[in-house]
């Protein structure tokens, strides 16, 4: 497996002309240039666990970029590690923070702040689906890792032996970790070259992204979830009475 | 897991129009079962995937007893079984007889 | 010269030797070891309290911490073998011998340490046999027990887990032996006296409080449908039938069942005040809502239950009470009761074999048998007649004079044909052989045998063995209920259609039972939070149980 | 003997919501007989992964979606069956969702309803299951920005855990009961990674003080509070459905304005009763064992009502 793009390559390569970009906690934030105009950038790095402060943080500066309006596309910057998991977060309620930050980021892209999740390391859990799962479009960086769960955990879960686990994931997309995985899912729809400069190529999906989802056609297409596109579908056509 | 399959004839279809029904849920030591009215009425089919290998003699059993006793003539039943015990298993049957003959 | 007071000898010789561990009476938890030392000596008989619930486990730590050089070759005579110190001192060589009751909680282990002898067994006792064998030829030289508090004159207050003290107390005390008492709290003055204090010798300020085990709550929220249709006939084809009043249960979810189908099902078939009045029974907490609904007069208890306290003092009229208002209870007066004054017992089993006989023994598990084949079982030497009684023992036939003619105590075994993991409840032959030749013993152990057993329910229908007038009817009746088992699956079809026809066996449909009824939505409380709701909050159920 | 005749059929709306089947809620939620399936059991639409596993499969896959009326207004509806698999999510449980919030946008219905009893993602199907419920996610926003309320109901076995906690996060309004537990880790995944010293997953009184539905519904986590009868859901869902907030900026502000304010007020508490107490409830304590009656009692006595910042 390739290594991960550290930030700073991966920031650099992005603002080749210099950016106002901070991480601190372990948490992106700022803005540098794109084109004519800005890109705005949030974010997680360092394999950091989202919890209720940085999905409250998160998602207000998302909301700042809605609230000044006009069309600055929203960069989501991924190297997390899954949901925070601890007794006090859920106390608090993680389940509305991290929902609140999805929906800020739900709501941005539907009022003209296209939304472009780039996973460059890992990303679990509830922290993937409240991040990078909920942008427009979501690319990849060679390297990067996403996981729903591990194999030992799922051997644990599943009560099935680790070996025939391994085998089973070499053959079948469907729940094995792995950025390849979630690609044939569809879920993450591209992957950027790391040798190229990362600018345009993040102007070009921004450009081509479509403003339906499209993640269920894709995984047909590329074998991951060979029935879901079909099967919703199938409900909406029943539901319209055919 | 394991495919059981059984034919029988019956001497007369069940009563009541209902195309079709639904009953239990696959769970560990429960069962789903769909009923289908899909035959000529002097039949009844019943498949049946189950979780626990080894138990053919007795799904057999159940399965003769039941049809013995509801004569559910015209069904295509399927069961899709979570490791039921045979108790359990004729209760869903007759759960779902009785939902086909509703009016 | 005859000397007839060795023994008092021998108590004055080890009470002057214990003297100096204690302050009049009380000892200090942390001179236990000190204490037992000074008054065991080897190879003596030993109660060390083991109940159904309340145990004695200060006591059980300070004589497994005890040293085997000097206190060795114990003969443990308690009725139950529950915490780990009372099988770790028969490793350490503290203790050689048992005779006993119930292992439940140690079933497993008790079974490998028997199989590999380093356990000699006297006998596994029923409580009424081995409370019997304390008066005769097993009497403890040392009995330690517990209780709730004691004052300084050794007065004793066990608060409403009595259970087996008295009965422990009397044979020692009154036999030259010496009593000690571990005790929550030393008071100035107890709640009430349940054991006068010149029974006691010692009494022990336990570290912390005894441990009770929540034994009989069932939670309604996993009571199946399966159990509530057999609750169903038990309740109409049994119940109902013989009109039984007087009445102990079993401790499984098919008699929390018929317990939470009493205000609903069975008030509906208009039974209220027919049936099931008077109990001997520990005070089960899903028997709340048919006791709030009116249908109990009394109940006689063996021991008490977690968090049921305040909602017993809150119910004088229905429980036994003493002056301070918590609950009295009683083993081997309740056991009494259960035998003699009940006329039906109904329980659940593992295994029932083609005669009837069953028991809740597997290979590997010895758990011994507590209550269940005293309340289980037919007493010969009742002789008090009610219509229940006699309108079984009609139902068992027998020829003669009718006045002279006894009746039959009911005694009814109810199982599911398939346990866990679609293991068969009926077979062949009873797990509990194997196990007494494996372990040598001279009987196998057998809950109740076959010919106590009167009735067999099962989701199938119900077997009424009294009415089988031959063996292989008896078989056939059994195999009838026995379901898809390879038992049941074995039966002769044409004969269990004759025996249907007589009424032996009925089903469901000639009940009037439609399987499909049998829906949770019966039950009167869902949920333990649904038996707080109607006890009022009384009940106070202990964590585990709750989800609040 | 004569007996007298026993009516023993219970009325639906009285069945308990955290006993009965997904269908069972399903029929009982909606008027009567007016629930109709999409993708019903008879096509056999199956997860073609589970076999892989050596795991029994469910006609429906555990995720049954239709219309219906409630109170006579049309509605759409997707229940989980949380004793198939946990009620999680795998590729056509998912699926059936994002299909039918999608219908929502060209029927327009008066609301969609959720049914939620879910551990989270189907491990079995992790990929398919943590995309479909990004999907749902984006597909609920899309249906509330077109101004179709789409209510979330949790009261099942399994609880609402996982992803399925975020989608209902993303719900306007939130029906809770008292079995009910909304959380993203659940009570044994935190034991798990962190230690029973940071999470005892047996200690149920901790596990519903935390996660169960009188907090949530005190800590404005869930809008309304119901029995746990379908009955009582019926109500609280039909009462949901008329004046819920956009989804709009104005709307997302002020859950941004809660949420922040719930940390800088209950950041530091140990327990929930130390919130609750915050919140001006006297006999923290007795919460938990409140009845229906008594608990909306309390609710009514709070300075905080209700609010439309979800």
């Amino acid at each position: 497996m390739p290594d991960k793009m550290p930030l700073d390559t991966l920031l650099a390569s992005l603002f080749p002309a210099g950016h106002a970009v901070t991480v601190a906690d372990g948490l992106i934030t700022g803005e540098g240039p794109l084109n004519d105009g800005r890109l705005a950038v949030i974010g997680i790095d360092g394999d950091t666990a989202l919890g209720i402060e940085g999905a409250c943080l998160l998602a207000g500066r998302v909301l700042d970029v809605v609230r000044a309006g006009g069309s600055t596309p929203i960069l989501v910057l991924v190297d997390s590690d899954s949901q925070r998991m601890s007794r006090r977060d859920e106390l608090l309620g993680l389940n509305e923070y991290l929902a609140h930050l999805a929906k800020a980021l739900l709501l941005a892209d539907a009022q003209g702040h296209p939304t472009i999740g780039l996973l460059y390391g890992h990303s679990a859990a509830g922290a993937f689906i409240a991040t990078a799962l909920a942008t427009r479009v979501l690319a990849a960086l060679p390297g990067a890792h996403p996981s729903v769960m591990d194999l030992p955990s799922v051997a644990r879960v599943t009560k099935l032996p680790l070996e025939i686990l391994q085998d089973m994931a070499r053959t079948t997309s469907v729940f094995a970790p792995g950025l390849d995985n979630m690609v044939q899912t569809g879920a993450v729809q591209a992957t950027l070259d790391p040798d190229r400069p990362l600018g345009p190529q993040i102007a070009a999906l921004i450009a081509d992204s479509p403003a339906a989802d499209t993640r269920d056609a894709l995984g047909r297409e590329r074998g991951g979830r060979p029935l879901a596109h079909a099967i919703a579908a199938r409900v909406v056509r029943e539901a319209q009475g055919a | 897991m394991e495919t059981l399959r059984f034919r029988h004839a019956t001497t007369r279809p069940l009563p009541g129009t209902r195309p079709s029904a639904i009953t239990g849920v696959v769970a560990s030591g429960n069962l789903e079962v769909l009923l289908e009215r899909n035959l000529p009425p002097d039949a009844c089919h019943v498949e049946i995937d189950t979780a626990i290998n080894g138990y053919a003699e007795v799904w057999a059993a159940v399965v003769a007893d039941f049809v013995a006793r509801r004569q559910p003539g015209g069904l295509t039943i399927t069961i899709n079984d979570g490791g039921a015990r045979p108790d359990t298993v004729s209760l869903r049957l007759a759960q779902g007889a009785r939902l086909m003959e509703l009016p | 010269m005859m000397d007839w007071r060795q023994e008092r000898t021998a108590r004055e010789a080890r009470l002057e030797r214990a003297r100096r561990c204690a302050d009049g009476k009380v000892v200090p938890a942390a001179r236990v070891v000190d204490l037992l030392e000074a008054i065991l000596q080897p190879g003596d008989r030993v109660c060390l309290e083991g109940d159904n619930q309340k145990q004695a486990d200060c006591l059980a730590r300070g004589l497994s911490a005890c040293d085997p050089a000097r206190v060795h070759d114990l003969h443990m005579v308690q009725s139950g073998i529950v915490l780990p110190e009372h099988l770790d001192i028969f490793e350490q060589g503290i203790a050689k011998r048992l005779d006993y009751s119930y292992s439940g909680p140690q079933g497993g282990r008790i079974a490998r340490m028997l199989y590999g002898g380093q356990i000699e067994l006297g006998a596994v006792h029923t409580y009424l046999e081995l409370f019997a064998r304390y008066f005769i030829d097993l009497t403890p030289n040392v009995a330690l027990i517990a209780g709730v508090s004691a004052d300084r004159d050794g007065n004793l207050y066990t608060g409403p887990n009595t259970e087996d003290t008295p009965t422990v107390v009397e044979a020692t005390a009154f036999k030259n032996g010496v009593v000690v008492a571990q005790v929550n709290a030393i008071v100035d003055r107890v709640p009430r006296v349940d054991i006068p204090g010149d029974r006691v010798d010692f009494v022990v300020e336990a570290d912390k409080p005894f441990y009770v085990e929540p034994l009989f709550t069932r939670d309604p929220g996993a009571v199946t449908e399966t159990q509530i249709l057999m609750a169903m006939m038990a309740i109409k084809g049994i119940y109902a039938e013989y009109g039984i009043r007087r009445l102990n249960h079993g401790i499984g979810f098919g008699t929390a069942a018929i317990e939470l189908l009493l205000p609903t099902y069975a008030e509906r078939l208009g039974l209220k005040g027919r049936i099931a009045t008077h109990w001997a029974l520990n005070p089960h907490p899903s028997l709340i809502p048919a006791i709030e609904s009116g249908w109990v007069k009394q109940i006689h208890c063996f021991g008490s239950e977690v968090g049921m306290d305040k909602y017993i003092r809150a119910r004088p009229d229905v429980f036994f009470t003493g002056s301070d208002g918590s609950l009295r209870s009683n083993r081997a007066f309740c056991q009494t009761a259960g035998l003699y004054a009940c006329d039906l017992f109904i329980g659940s089993t593992l295994q029932i074999d083609l005669q009837g006989h069953s028991s809740t023994v597997t290979t590997n598990r010895v758990a011994g048998f507590g209550g269940a084949p005293n309340m289980g079982s037919d007493p010969h030497g009742r002789r008090h007649p009610s219509d229940t009684w006699m309108k079984a023992g009609q139902e068992a036939g027998g020829t003669g004079d009718p006045a002279l003619r006894r009746g039959r105590k009911l005694v009814v075994q109810l199982v599911e044909t398939f346990g866990d993991k679609l293991v068969p409840a009926f077979v062949e032959r009873l797990d509990a052989l194997e196990l007494a030749k494996k372990l040598d013993l001279e009987l196998a152990p057998v809950m109740v045998y076959a010919d106590d057993v009167t009735h067999i329910v099962t989701e199938e229908g119900i077997a009424n063995l009294l009415l089988c007038r031959t063996l292989d009817e008896r078989e056939q009746a059994i195999r009838g209920v026995a379901g898809y088992t390879d038992v049941g699956r074995g039966r002769d079809h044409a004969e269990v259609e004759r025996l249907r026809a007589r009424g032996i066996i009925r089903r469901p449909e000639d009940l009037g039972i439609e399987p499909l009824d049998a829906d949770r939505s019966l039950l009167a409380a869902r949920s333990i939070k649904d038996l707080v709701h109607w006890s009022g909050g009384l009940y106070e159920p202990p964590a585990k149980f709750r989800n609040w | 003997m004569d007996w007298k005749p026993v009516a023993l059929s219970a009325s639906p709306l009285a069945q308990s919501w955290y006993e009965a089947s997904a269908r069972a809620r399903l029929a009982g939620l909606l008027d009567t007989d007016t629930f109709e399936e999409f993708i019903g059991p008879e096509q056999r639409m199956m997860s073609p992964h589970l076999p892989l596993f050596a795991l029994p499969r469910a006609f429906d896959d555990g995720m049954i979606v239709g219309r219906g009326r409630l109170d006579g207004r049309d509605v759409l509806a997707a229940a989980q069956e949380g004793r198939f698999m946990g009620g999680a999510f795998g590729e056509i449980h998912g699926a059936k969702l994002v299909g039918l919030l999608r219908a929502a946008l060209a029927v327009k219905p008066a609301a969609v309803l959720i049914l939620f009893d879910t551990g989270g993602v189907r491990l079995q199907e992790a990929n398919a299951g943590e995309t479909a419920i990004a999907e749902i996610m984006r597909a609920i926003t899309q249906v509330r920005a077109a101004g179709i309320p789409v209510i979330g109901l949790i009261g099942g076995r399994a609880g609402c855990y996982g992803g399925g906690g975020l989608i209902a996060g993303t719900c306007v309004r939130l029906v809770i009961s008292e079995g009910g537990r909304l959380s993203v880790s659940g009570p044994e995944v935190i034991e798990t990674n962190k230690g029973a010293e940071e999470f005892d997953s047996r200690d149920r009184a901790l596990v519903w003080r935390t996660m169960g539905g009188k907090h949530r519904r005190l800590l404005g986590a869930a809008d309304a509070f119901a029995d746990d009868t379908i009955g009582a859901f019926r109500a609280a869902a039909s009462a949901a459905i008329p004046a819920a907030p956009a989804f709009d900026l104005e709307t997302l502000e002020a859950e941004q304005a809660r949420l922040a304010a719930r940390i800088a007020r209950f950041g530091d508490a140990r327990d929930a009763t130390e919130i609750w107490s915050r919140l001006g409830v006297n006999d923290p304590d007795a919460v938990p064992g409140l009845t229906t009656e008594g608990f909306d009692a309390l609710l009514d006595s709070l300075p905080e009502g209700s609010h439309d910042a979800r």
